[in-house]
């Protein structure tokens, strides 16, 4: 929240989600001051966009408010949004980070009292909402946005709705000649905790996303379920707006395939067990889950969900990768496959199929000296050659939130150790 | 001692072994994690199910049920559509371990007889080989005679029509049953596949050997 | 001196009085009017296709395909191979691809052809004319020739496996290709990009062992054509082209339908935009006769 | 107290200004709130407004601060004085966004806004800006408790961090476990083969490091005090006793492996060529020693087939046998298979599995596994029947749906038993019997011997395990200071235990320096303000000690609460539980919300103006009601909200005097209690609720209906349900009718 000149006792997070708040707020709470990196406009990354958590069914919303308020009332951590890091030069103890930020076109004097939204005509896309919906081109990005700031579009900037949003403005807070800038940040160690992207579920072609409508994600599943979603938390399809009652989950979307993923994303079975529930949450009466699965992964502790869903009655598991689906005359996907426990045919029709997908890790593109070691799915290993640079949550492997956290946290002392050398040597 | 005993002396309760190193691409076999995409995945199982589809026949591979893999009519319903190689996740390349599975039941001698495409492979390998080229309409007519002279007519007439068609649009030459296409140098051919199936006998023995 | 010029391995099929022989006829024509020279490849053999499987073995097979490239090589240096099967063009493929990552199989193959008093030195590239059509020519140089466009004919796109299964046309999806809808809207007619049997598979060779297996598939292919207005199929494949014409009317007892829908090779549709005569696009060679391309491949070219 | 000066400063941004009479707020602030400096101002976030209120500070003497404006969670930036006692009147989210633009309800939010500023300053002016705990230690040493790879990477990674750490082993070596394997799963590219267990590598850092004081054959006997100033006796073998002063500890007590004696179905303690993962590794381990062949335990004969039977007395819904999953076997059991594999590719090697569990790269080690030829079988295992030498291994085939399948001839059987975690003693279990006692084999041993009010050890969520009950805080445990790590508090392996001792030993260190600062941990992490006791009020009703949910106060020989301020999570469970009213905190008291209760002008009975108080939780039921106000969804202006640090703050006080000064209901607003409770102060909203289900007792005496106070659950995503919530509450209390105490 301040604006400390940043050295080489500082630490760069870059990836603004859960584990880069993790590790950044574990930092200065420690007492180090932290330089904290997020492309998107505002912090929270994945998880801000999740409904419930696994197994607690608890809302990711209120864990970020807590981690908010620990940011807002601690002036070690400087936060730069709408940013990415270009390139890193430099070795471990003194590195410097370029880092492009794009226009906000709104600067610090708003108070996101809304005028601008309500003034601007143009609607665009919601990323937040995987663009399942649409919001005015003056935004803010989510309820719980921090910082809590509203953004232009860059699509009304020069024309007619810019000028407007700047009209209604009456605290001076629309700057429109706001340029992209490139900004050079000195650290002594990183870490790179840039999470993870859904896999792109069109690649997967027997499944027809993209083809068929009522073929969605499991990410983006959790926007219907959401009161912050495009359907303000009722399950709905995309088709028709017609309820989704009988819904198919189909599991290793992407994961644990030689043509796609090659390992396993970890989250996808507890996730899909989840999402049973907001089937039930939203229709008690005559709610249907079918899960189509390979092995459920319902590791250690989350046994017992697994095993509270299996005793559900309006929950059916299916032991098979489906083959292909295909839609009906009235619009219904439908699964084709063989359940292989004993060798049953199924076609089966649902309402609405939620392709489990899997995680990759959004390293790609990273550039920093002597490159970055990973594995053979990208994710950064701990290796001595990646110097002052550790990867963190999902950047460094398939992991679920409880176990993101603890790596950010892991992540944060080894920076620690580097910054704590330094000043030694400085002092 | 027939090949089969010898065969099965010799992988005495390693069924999966006698697999791996008798049966073209066999050493998949064991890479299959069951999903079941492969099953699902067959087009002829939306018709007519298989008495065991792929991922089936690999579990009882490497459960040992030598018997029951060997002479199963399964493997010859495949058509080579090859929908389950592009779809498994594992890449096991399905369509040919179902033919290699098929042709070593074949070879020694457990395949079902009268297995009507059992039957028309071999026809149509013959046919195929004897002079370098198919010769459409002796395959045809090999097969409606396979079983016997009375059934041959049967299904000739049932097929009547078809072939009808074909004259008429003159896509099927009667003079074919008298020469037709064939290679000029059909003795060259003979020496080479002569020598192709020398090979590839000394190999396998080789391997059961080792 | 012709623009493109390939060693051609037409393939048992397509030979006179097979089940395929419009299909060289059309392609011929089709072929001279795309300057596309296409050398048959001396003495060629049969590639085994996938159903010889039971007698085959591994070896024979590949050694089968691997004599028609050492002939290739022998007497069409630096030539790619041009199959319009999709079987042949698969055969050969799988045999080059093996080959190729098999020193093993390569050794035995090549002590093998030595019977038969041949070598090969390289691996010939296989492509099929398909291949050929879209990447060496691409569509732009196949419109220009259109002179007579199929206006207002509503043709399905029936891809089915063995051209899109396992290697495929590179750049198209194996579950939903679109090169043949290209194509029918290239010879300006209407396609029907969501026909969704067009990848599924005819029955192939269990059309002749095993009928009702793969009648039942053909039913499927053909129903759905007809559900989606389409007034003929277009294939790239012989085995395709004949399973799906020539059973209808078996079908039609089977199951008292009343399929009778013509089914085309793409180059027969393209021989009539390009101005060709019924004879050389072969429409003569049709079971179930396209009377409406019959029809416009007697109207005057616009020229 | 020290001379305070206040000051109201009401902003006329976002429509303030327009929807609300501003210099009435004003008025209302000198007039009511008895402030001697009041402004109001067009954009108060500004520099220009944020400057005049600097201005105010340094050149008027303001100590006390009110602003009236948008809600305390927003502009935080704008409106940060760390030096001043700050409150925050919610004129937005909070009154404007949350009532309609019309002509009738100006009135009613116009009363809504004046309130809010009543209450703001009354609130301010019983506030002082915290000064931070003074009795703080400074001990700036890790005590860490087991020498496995846990303990062992938490000591280095501390001393790396330039910590001295106090490294306690109940053994006579370090290692743990892991010593006792023969080699580990991959963690790097490629995941195809076992790898070394690095142990021998941690035990040569650890002895080499003279920053790590080492303790062999010895436990904790006695851990004494709170972050910072731990004072910790070490008993040894010799018994002799140490004593340490420790800043913070980390708890690395490690598992044990599951009994496989209790499943004699299974073969276990049947016979010797039956064995656990354990068992298999000792093997490998004699194998290596010698001429690479596993043999057979009964007779040596080298193992020519080996059964691997996964989840052997684990995810056992029946409740006989562990119900959890240990998510670490699938992975040794295709490492052990490898054992014999690698060294002879004809052993047969089976592992039957009902759904093999090998998340991330695992995936990569299930492959390399069937490449190398060990069979996989979906199957769940019925018996293992032992015969001689060898065994037969009867399982239901699931996918050949074989109900008698069997691999007969199997030379070895290796049970994957699970994890069970080394925590101590359960101190929530019920006090057991002498018999129950003596029925326990093996009686837990506390780990740390905690002098504690609340018992010896660190508190178990469920199934032994010490974890945290938060998915986005895997750290917090109920004992500040103290961190549990590895496989005692979630089953784990090598891997993941060693990021986890990163991650605990981080913070435990983050612990100990704010200790010494005098400031909160998480999750009021920085938090300067700390519960004060006036002790010659104090009845010694226990209440406070009983109910502390971090065992943050003891008691004294005369039964007199003792605070341990830096044990202290600033919940205010303590004040709300205290009968008399003598614990508080200096920016968060008993005083400062009465103050605003108080501070309300209730309208007299015939104004047909009910007034409804609602106490939120900060942390979810307030967020809840600002987002209702962004989403502009409307609620009853009748209300009026006091946002509280957690439901077991509430001290029924404020209750009765709400309902004394004529408020016609309350609504208590906090989070989700009970197994899967969402209260981040652990058992804040639970007490709360325990204690308000006996305010019918408190309403009978004054004899009022019980449907004066109502008590929900709310969750932070209730941006529409609580709006009706209150609204369908207004509507109820019109039908009860007014409080007979207005206007007394």
């Amino acid at each position: 929240m301040t604006e400390h000149v940043a050295t080489n006792e500082t630490i760069l997070v870059v990836g603004g989600g859960i584990s880069g708040m993790t590790a950044a707020l574990e930092a200065a709470e420690t007492g180090k001051n932290v330089v904290l990196v997020e492309k998107n406009p505002a912090l929270g990354g994945r998880t801000s966009q999740l409904y419930r958590y696994f197994p607690k069914l608890c809302h990711p919303t209120c864990g970020l408010e807590i981690n908010l308020r620990r940011l807002k009332g601690n002036p070690r951590v400087r936060v730069v949004t709408l940013a990415e890091v270009t390139g890193i030069e430099g070795s471990t103890g003194n590195y410097t980070a370029s880092i492009k930020v794009k226009p906000r076109y709104v600067n610090e004097s708003c108070t996101a009292c809304g005028d601008c939204g309500r003034a601007v005509e143009t609607m665009v896309d919601d990323p937040f909402n995987y663009n399942l919906g649409q919001h005015k081109a003056a935004f803010l990005p989510n309820a719980m946005a921090y910082p809590q700031r509203y953004v232009l579009d860059p699509a009304i900037i020069g024309t007619a709705d810019a000028d407007r949003a700047k009209a209604a403005c009456k605290y001076g807070a629309i700057d429109l000649d706001m340029k992209e800038e490139t900004i050079q940040v000195k650290a002594g160690a990183v870490v790179w905790a840039t999470g993870w992207q859904p896999y792109d579920a069109a690649k997967i072609q027997p499944y027809g996303y993209g083809r068929f409508k009522n073929v969605i994600t499991s990410v983006e599943f959790e926007r219907l379920a959401d009161i912050h979603g495009p359907t303000g938390g009722k399950i709905l399809r995309p088709s028709d707006g017609k309820e989704a009652k009988n819904i198919a989950f189909i599991q290793c979307a992407g994961s644990r395939d030689e043509n796609h993923l090659r390992h396993c994303s970890r989250i996808c079975c507890m996730a899909s067990l989840k999402q049973t529930h907001y089937v039930r949450e939203k229709y008690p009466e005559d709610g249907k889950s079918t899960i189509y699965y390979i092995d459920i992964r319902a590791i250690d502790r989350f046994e017992d969900f697994y095993q509270k869903v299996q005793a559900d009655p309006s929950v059916s598991f299916i032991k098979s990768k489906v083959a292909k689906v295909t839609e009906d005359e009235h619009g219904n996907p439908v699964c084709h496959g063989v359940d292989t426990e004993g060798y049953k045919r199924y076609t089966t029709p649902h309402d609405l199929v939620v392709l489990a997908v899997g995680m990759e890790p959004s390293v790609k593109g990273i550039n920093i000296p002597g490159h970055i070691v990973a594995d053979s799915s990208g994710f950064i290993e701990a290796d001595p050659a990646n110097g002052a640079v550790f990867g963190a949550g999902c950047a460094s492997n398939a992991l679920d939130v409880n176990r993101a956290v603890q790596s950010a946290t892991a992540a944060a002392l080894r920076a620690i150790q580097v910054v704590n050398k330094v000043a030694k040597a400085e002092a | 001692m027939s090949a089969n005993t010898a065969l099965a002396e010799k992988y005495r309760n390693n069924f999966l072994k006698e697999i791996e190193e008798q049966v073209e691409m066999g050493d998949w076999v064991k890479m299959c994690m069951q999903c079941g995409v492969c099953s699902g995945s067959c087009p002829t199982n939306f018709q007519s199910a298989w008495e065991h589809p792929p991922q089936e026949l690999f579990m009882m591979i490497r459960a040992g049920k030598r018997e029951e893999v060997l002479t199963t009519t399964s493997m010859w319903n495949c058509t080579s559509c090859y929908n389950c190689i592009v779809r498994c996740p594992r890449k096991l390349p399905i369509t040919h371990i179902m033919h290699g599975i098929a042709e070593y039941a074949h070879r020694i001698g457990k395949a079902p007889k009268m297995q009507a495409t059992r039957f028309f492979s071999g026809l149509f390998w013959k046919n195929a080989t004897k002079t370098g080229r198919v010769n459409e309409l002796k395959l045809s007519m090999g097969l409606y005679f396979k079983d016997g002279f009375a059934q041959g007519v049967k299904n000739g007439m049932a097929m009547q029509s078809v072939a009808l068609g074909l004259v008429k649009a003159g896509r099927l030459n009667v003079m074919e049953l008298f020469g037709g296409h064939k290679c000029k140098d059909q003795k060259g051919i003979q020496a080479m596949l002569k020598k192709a199936y020398e090979i590839e006998r000394s190999r396998k023995a080789a391997k059961m050997a080792g | 001196m012709a623009k493109h010029e390939y060693a051609f391995y037409p393939g048992c099929s397509s030979q006179k009085g097979a089940s395929a022989s419009n299909y060289l006829t059309s392609v011929e024509s089709m072929c001279k009017t795309l300057d596309v020279k296409l050398t048959e490849i001396p003495d060629w053999n049969c590639c085994g296709a996938s159903i010889g499987y039971a007698e085959a073995g591994e070896l024979p097979r590949h050694v089968l395909n691997a004599r028609n490239f050492a002939l290739s090589e022998q007497h069409l240096p630096g030539q790619e191979i041009v199959a319009t099967c999709a079987a042949c063009w698969l055969g050969a493929r799988e045999t080059r691809e093996r080959l190729t990552h098999s020193d093993t199989l390569m050794a035995d193959t090549r002590e093998a052809l030595k019977e038969a008093g041949l070598q090969i030195n390289e691996m010939p590239n296989i492509r099929h004319m398909v291949e050929v059509l879209i990447e060496d020519l691409g569509f732009d140089e196949m419109k220009k020739h259109v002179v007579r466009p199929l206006e207002g004919v509503k043709i399905a796109g029936y891809v089915g496996c063995q051209t899109n299964r396992p290697f495929g046309v590179s750049g198209e999806s194996f579950e939903n290709p679109q090169y043949l809808d290209k194509m029918v809207e290239m010879v300006g007619a209407e396609s029907i990009p969501e026909y969704e049997q067009k990848v599924t598979c005819c029955g192939g060779a269990l059309a002749f062992s095993e009928p009702e297996k793969a009648q039942a598939q053909i039913k499927d292919i053909v129903e759905s054509a007809y559900d989606h207005g389409a007034e003929m199929i277009v294939t790239p494949c012989p085995l395709c082209q004949a399973n799906v014409e020539i059973y209808q009317g078996q079908i039609n007892k089977r199951y008292g339908t009343k399929f009778d829908i013509p089914v085309m090779y793409y180059s027969q549709l393209m021989v009539v935009a390009y101005g060709g005569s019924a004879k050389e696009a072969a429409l003569n060679g049709q079971v179930i006769r396209a009377r409406r391309l019959e029809e416009i491949a007697a109207k005057p070219v616009k020229r | 107290m020290a001379d305070i000066k206040v000051a109201a400063y009401i902003c006329k941004g976002c429509g303030l200004g327009e929807r609300l009479d501003a210099d009435a707020l004003v008025k209302i602030a000198q007039k009511d709130g008895k402030v001697p400096l009041a402004k109001s101002h067009e954009f108060l976030c500004n520099a220009d407004g944020v400057a005049m209120i600097k201005n105010d500070i340094a050149n008027e003497g303001v100590t006390h601060i009110m602003i009236g404006a948008c809600s305390r969670r927003a502009k935080t930036e704008a409106f940060f004085f760390p030096e001043n006692a700050v409150a925050r009147a919610n004129l937005r989210e909070g009154v404007i966004w949350i009532r309609p633009d019309t002509d009738e309800a100006r009135e009613t939010t116009q009363e809504m806004a004046e309130d809010y500023i009543r209450m703001g300053c009354a609130e301010v002016k019983a506030m002082t800006a915290p000064g931070g705990n003074t009795n703080t230690g400074t001990s700036k040493t890790l005590l860490v408790v087991g020498g496995g790879v846990t303990g062992m990477t938490t000591a280095i990674e501390a001393s790396k961090t330039g910590y001295p750490v106090v490294l306690v082993e109940k053994t006579g070596a370090l290692g743990g476990w892991a010593a006792k394997l023969y080699k580990r799963v991959p963690v790097h590219e490629p995941f195809k083969s076992p790898a070394d267990t690095g142990v021998g590598d941690l035990v040569a850092q650890v002895l080499g490091d003279s920053n790590i004081k080492l303790y062999l054959n010895a436990t904790v006997a006695k851990t004494d005090g709170a972050p910072g100033r731990f004072i910790v006796d070490i008993a040894t073998e010799s018994g002799a006793t140490h004593t340490e002063d420790i800043g913070a500890i980390v708890q690395a007590s490690g598992f044990t492996l599951y009994d496989m004696n209790k499943l004699p179905e299974l073969g276990g303690g049947k016979s010797p060529n039956v064995v656990d993962q354990a068992g298999l590794e000792a093997l490998a381990k004699a194998a290596a020693a010698g001429d690479g062949v596993i043999r057979r335990p009964s007779d040596n004969q080298p193992v020519k087939s080996v059964v691997f039977v996964q989840c052997a007395g684990q995810r056992d819904p029946s409740g006989t046998h562990l119900a959890y999953c240990s998510g670490v076997c699938c992975n040794t059991s295709i490492k052990q298979a490898m054992y014999f594999k690698d060294a002879n590719p004809s052993v047969d090697t089976t592992i039957i599995y009902t759904d093999l569990r090998t998340p991330g790269n695992g995936e990569d080690f299930y492959r390399s596994a069937q490449e190398k030829g060990v069979i996989f079988t979906k199957g769940k295992v019925a018996q293992v029947v032992p015969n001689g030498a060898t065994s037969t291994v009867k399982f239901h085939d699931l996918i050949l749906d074989d109900t008698d399948a069997a691999v007969a001839d199997v030379d070895l059987v290796v049970l994957a038993t699970g994890q069970v975690a080394n925590s101590g003693i359960d101190i929530f279990a019920a006090p057991k019997t002498e018999e129950e006692e003596a029925a326990v084999e093996v009686k837990p041993i506390s780990i740390l011997n905690l002098t504690y009010r609340q018992g010896k050890d660190v508190p178990q969520l469920k199934q032994g395990f010490t974890d945290s009950h938060f998915i986005c805080f895997p750290y917090e445990t109920r004992r500040t200071g103290i961190y549990t790590a590895g496989p005692v508090r979630r089953p784990m392996d090598i891997a993941q235990a060693r990021e986890d001792a990163t991650g605990a030993a981080l913070k435990a260190i983050q612990a100990l320096e704010n200790a010494e600062l005098g400031r909160a941990a998480h999750p009021r992490s920085g938090d300067l303000s700390f519960p004060k006791v006036r002790l010659e009020g104090c009845t010694q009703c226990k209440r406070c000690t009983v109910e502390c949910p971090f065992g943050a106060i003891d008691e004294d020989e005369k039964r007199f609460p003792v605070f341990n301020e830096s044990r202290c999570r600033r919940c205010g469970t303590c004040m709300g539980a205290c009968p008399v009213r003598v614990i508080s905190f200096e920016n968060y008291s008993v005083n400062t919300v009465g103050a605003q209760i108080k501070a309300v002008d209730i309208p007299d009975e015939f104004s047909e103006k009910p007034r409804i108080l609602i106490l939120a939780c900060e942390n979810d039921a307030y967020p809840a009601l600002d987002m209702a106000g962004m989403s502009r969804n409307e609620y009853s202006a009748y209300v009026r909200i006091i946002p509280i640090r957690c439901l077991g703050s509430v001290n029924t006080i404020w209750i009765t005097d709400a309902l004394n000064a004529g408020y016609d209901g309350v609504m208590l607003m906090g989070c989700k209690s009970g197994d899967e409770y969402q209260c981040h102060f652990v058992k804040g909203s639970e007490l709360g609720r325990v204690r308000m289900s006996k305010i019918d007792d408190t309403l009978k005496t004054l004899n009022l209906e019980s449907e004066r106070v109502r008590d929900l659950e709310v969750a932070i995503t209730d941006i529409e349900r609580v709006p009706e919530m209150i609204n369908k509450y207004a509507a109820e209390l019109v039908a009860v009718g007014p409080s007979p105490f207005k206007g007394f």
